[in-house]
């Protein structure tokens, strides 16, 4: 039993293999280099930059963000300095980073999506795309296609055919069957499928009587959303053989471990970062000092072994 | 090495009490942080995920050695964050994201300075004054309450000996000047004469209300007014895009983030 | 600006009038009479006891409860004194005591739901019956009726024809689109909707490599699913013309205000009695001293006033 | 009106202090309770609603007079509530549903008892043990720990002063008995006589497999064992069911509430 005094924490995501199974989660790291004061950036499994778009997005006018008990409620609405300032600044600036990165990419039209797909398929540094189908921010933006099988099958299709990086697409936890969505997604060629997005959410001012958020609603995140998120990843997983990122209120080794538990590829670590934004390499440190512990030799002798 | 640029850190607190409506903590750091007036903090480290989110505070004081530094912050009970940290004793931890931001910029030796603080405004303009003492440049300050006893305990106030240079401002006219920071400044813009005039700058901070009247009083007047900003933040340092207020710039409006392009923005920019 | 001196908080829920809009959540209140050491139950809009079957239920084995962030998950599997015992026992009682109350049913069956709704409509004191459509638990339980608008439909049509008594269909959250649900239930002729049950959840120990409870997967309830909540009865509240009575996470006067700004007709209580058994009635009294100070005169004055 | 009967009241901590590994803190209430040994309190009060439940603690000792009285809990840091308790510092406020549970039931004068703490379970027999101290009832206490460190303070232990009362036992051998608590039972037992058996009453708090164990040497021999279990519990008072154990009662099982049927059971009834 004394195999694992150095574990091998390297993850697979289907064709990806990522030096550890953390990712920082899209919208909750800016584009990377915001990190680097604070610690080398190469030594995450990957960091998912903010949603890019077609054209820079202004996003909606403040207030964005409101805390409720334990989580957060953002409408950022998706600002972001598009995808060619992104491809000509950041994209080259992460390589030399020696990070491993990936674009959360949405459209206001599927065209919109295969444009941005295309136009960050020809970046060699860049490991996948993950397609957010799911912001419940924008008006006209992802909501339409993933609240139904149907609709993220269709989307996933066309984007699958535009790009050949690996294709992870993130679903919204806003529907009725996670499993069913999730499916759709494997059938329409997607790698991957990374879970949760933000919950749907409210706040208002009873004193103003006005809702909080200049946009009414904002999506969910945080602590208070883990178990919810950890259920549907759990479903997720006995309902597509591709893998399955895990994602929603991570904010130590022992939630990341959770996920992995329950049958997660990898997991993606978002508001925590904002609280502590070393979250993601402690977290990285956590699962490595556990499976030093516990003897563990190498990520799927623990993923998925969940005892019922 | 100093702490000079964003890093998180864990502290205990050292001392942590009030001084009229305000408190003032101080907290012991693994090192000296350098930082420019202006800059602020990301506060946290209570037990449990409620509140989640660090609360944004000004940097009113750092001192230290290398390998052991203090911080102090000066706040008021404003909601559940604050009135969680009111209750924190001595010996309790602390974490911080320090030190954040875009402080004030100073102009040359010629400049003459008005610091406006209104309300708790002041613990950002403090460290201001503090260096311009340093600088031995001059200043005034103008220190906004509604009433008396909301004023900053007259000890924490840099240079608060020097007669003339303090004009505290109550709404009540409980103590001071009879009126708003807005009010005074208005007074005394009105007999200041031209040389004196383009020598001035002002830096202030406080509630956004107080904040746009000065920038409507002073920038017509080819006075430079820098405004340092508050809104609510989740990352404090630029990766969010919570924290966003509207600018304009070249004709085009936009938003910038408080939390990096700000918190302290040239008053002419701000959409107010 | 001086006649609210007195403020008028009765709350209408269709043809039944509360003295105030403040109930106590089925489940989380026992039947009422547990209370009687803390406070007169009498003070309170409603009691809504504990789910009845037609029989007693053993529920599900131990452990049954997790504390998450901020919320928690139960899987109490639906234990209860069965619906004869109730009707024996505990209703007189309740009626001694001068309280409004109401029943929460639920049924593994169509006909089961029926045969207790037909049960209880003979109880002169019963003021409404709740038809619990969502409870996660019990796997033979209401997940199948309550998760889309065909099942809901059909089985509150049948309860509808089976009673007299004012019918409350009370609504789970794990829907995609909660609109057409609440729909549903006022087409079939639901007299009023309540929402939100809990949301389904997981919490496993990393360590042991187990889930939590026994039932692997509970419901959330608590602080953590207020934004939820509020969102989901806001969007119900716009979606149908029958009175939505507002449950979710609420905690304090201010969150029930913020349920009846949106929209509720009343709101109920739920995991906040744990804490503090005195919630209910101090809930009741902050609002009314709400209306005191913000000179409000009665409840339609501030309901449903939230501007856009 | 002492508190005799459930009640939520608030209350502000006189002291929070270690012993050993055990924290022993006292609360201020705004009036005298009374309870039963072995009966709890649901204990919450911090800032934040997480962690969100209040937590079971064993009242340990209550004083006070009309109008005035105090608490006493005893606790070792199990987990984010406890590690939050632990935390806090008097004059902080703490609020708590109690008195809670059926506690231990006595039998006749001519009984004797043995009172059995595994852990921090001392802090549940202790009230018994200043009953029957009052009532000047024979009784003997075995207090198990891992080692000697582990033991409550010697002068926390109601009648410790008398010798041959109380055995501690650790499983290391660092102080008394060698071995745990059920071992010395089991040892003692061996040589007890059988009138001393008819005698003997057996009240007990601690890790359920002691309990288990227990149980299964005392109830064969005819001797009625008090077992208080410890479940996760939500409300603490009946209406959540969320604390449940299977209890067997003329041939069928069922779920009863340890908070409300509980904590203390008739170690025949319990599944174990
Ligand atoms: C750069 C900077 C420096 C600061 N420096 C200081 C300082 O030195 N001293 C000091 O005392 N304060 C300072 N502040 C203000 C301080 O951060 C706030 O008072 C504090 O965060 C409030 O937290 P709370 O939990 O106590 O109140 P909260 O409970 O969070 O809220 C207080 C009030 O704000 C409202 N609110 C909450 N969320 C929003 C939202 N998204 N949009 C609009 N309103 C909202 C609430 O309804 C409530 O009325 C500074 C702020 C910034 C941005
Ligand atoms: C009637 C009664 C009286 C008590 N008296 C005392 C006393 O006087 N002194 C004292 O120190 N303790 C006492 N306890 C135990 C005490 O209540 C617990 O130690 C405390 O609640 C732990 O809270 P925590 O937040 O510190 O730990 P937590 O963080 O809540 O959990 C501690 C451990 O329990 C596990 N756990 C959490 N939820 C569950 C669940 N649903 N099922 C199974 N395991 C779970 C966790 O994984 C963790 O390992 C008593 C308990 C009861 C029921
Ligand atoms: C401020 C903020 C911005 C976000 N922006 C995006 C985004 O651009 N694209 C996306 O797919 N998800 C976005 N998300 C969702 C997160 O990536 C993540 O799915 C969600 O927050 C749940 O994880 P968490 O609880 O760890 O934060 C955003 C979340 C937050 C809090
Ligand atoms: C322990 C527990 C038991 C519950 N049992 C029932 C039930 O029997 N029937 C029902 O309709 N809802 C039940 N609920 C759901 C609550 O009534 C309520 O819808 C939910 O908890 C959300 O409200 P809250 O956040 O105020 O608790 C239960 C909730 C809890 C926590
Ligand atoms: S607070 Fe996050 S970007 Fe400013
Ligand atoms: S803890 Fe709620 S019934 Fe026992």
């Amino acid at each position: 039993m004394t195999q694992a005094a150095v574990p091998d924490i390297r993850a697979r995501v289907g064709e990806v293999l990522l030096k550890n199974p953390v990712m920082s989660a899209s919208g909750t790291f800016g584009y990377g280099l915001e990190f680097t004061p604070f610690y080398d950036i190469s030594l995450l499994g990957a960091i998912i930059v903010k949603g890019l778009s077609l054209e820079p997005t202004a996003g909606n006018a403040p207030p964005r963000i409101v805390e409720t008990s334990a989580g957060m409620l953002n409408a950022i609405g998706l600002q972001n300095i598009g995808v060619e300032r992104f491809v000509a600044e950041v994209a080259p600036r992460l390589a030399d980073a020696g990070a491993a990165y990936a674009a959360n990419i949405y459209g206001r039209t599927i065209e919109e999506y295969e444009s941005v797909a295309r136009r960050l398929s020809g970046v060699p540094s860049l490991i996948a795309i993950e397609l957010n189908a799911s912001c419940p921010n924008v008006k006209e933006g992802g909501i339409a296609f993933g609240s139904t099988p149907e609709g993220l099958y269709g989307l996933t299709r066309r984007v699958r055919a535009a790009t050949g990086k690996p294709l992870w697409v993130k679903l919204s936890p806003n529907v009725g069957d996670i499993g069913a969505v999730a499916r759709a997604a494997e059938e329409a060629g997607a790698d991957a499928v990374t879970l949760i997005n933000t919950i749907v959410g409210m706040a208002v001012d009873h004193r103003k009587r006005k809702p909080v958020l200049s946009n009414v609603t904002g999506g969910l995140s945080g602590p208070a959303i883990k178990p919810v998120a950890l259920r549907m990843v759990w479903e997720a997983c006995r309902s597509v053989k591709i893998p399955v990122i895990g994602i929603g209120g991570i904010q130590s080794a022992e939630d990341a471990l959770e996920f992995l538990l329950v049958g997660a590829a990898a997991v993606q670590v978002g508001t925590a970062n904002f609280r502590n934004p070393n979250a993601c390499v402690e977290i990285v440190e956590g699962i490595r000092n556990f499976f030093i512990r516990e003897k563990i030799a190498r990520v799927d002798d623990y993923r998925g072994r969940l005892v019922l | 090495m100093p702490i000079n640029r964003p890093r998180f850190v864990h502290g205990k607190i050292l001392h942590n009490a009030g001084g009229g409506i305000f408190y003032r903590m101080e907290v012991a750091l693994p090192d000296r942080i350098e930082f420019a007036p202006g800059q602020f903090a990301m506060v946290s480290g209570w037990p449990g995920n409620d509140p989640l989110l660090p609360r944004p505070l000004a940097i009113f004081r750092a001192r230290g050695a290398r390998g052991k530094g203090t911080v102090e912050f000066v706040y008021k009970v404003a909601g559940r964050g604050t009135a969680l940290l009111s209750g924190l004793h001595e010996g309790d931890p602390i974490a911080a994201t320090l030190p954040l931001g875009r402080g004030f910029e100073f102009g040359g030796e010629e400049r003459t300075y008005w610091l406006l603080g209104g309300g708790v405004g002041f613990s950002t303009v403090f460290p201001a004054a503090v260096f311009l003492e340093q600088e031995r440049s001059e200043f005034e300050m103008f220190l906004g309450a509604r009433t008396r006893d909301q004023l900053p305990p007259r000890d924490w106030i840099p240079g608060g000996g020097l007669p003339g240079r303090v004009h505290p401002c109550t709404d009540d006219g409980t103590a001071g000047f009879f009126g708003t920071v807005t009010d005074a400044v208005r007074d005394r813009l009105d007999r200041l004469k031209t040389p004196e005039r383009r020598r001035l700058m002002i830096l202030a901070c406080g509630p956004r209300e107080m904040l746009r009247s000065v920038s409507s009083l002073a920038l017509p007047l080819g006075i430079p007014v820098q405004a340092s900003l508050e809104n609510h933040m989740a990352c404090g340092f630029g990766v969010c895009w919570g924290c966003v207020t509207e600018v304009r710039e070249e004709g085009k409006t936009s938003y910038r983030r408080v939390c990096k392009e700000g918190p302290v923005f040239d008053a002419r920019e701000v959409v107010w």
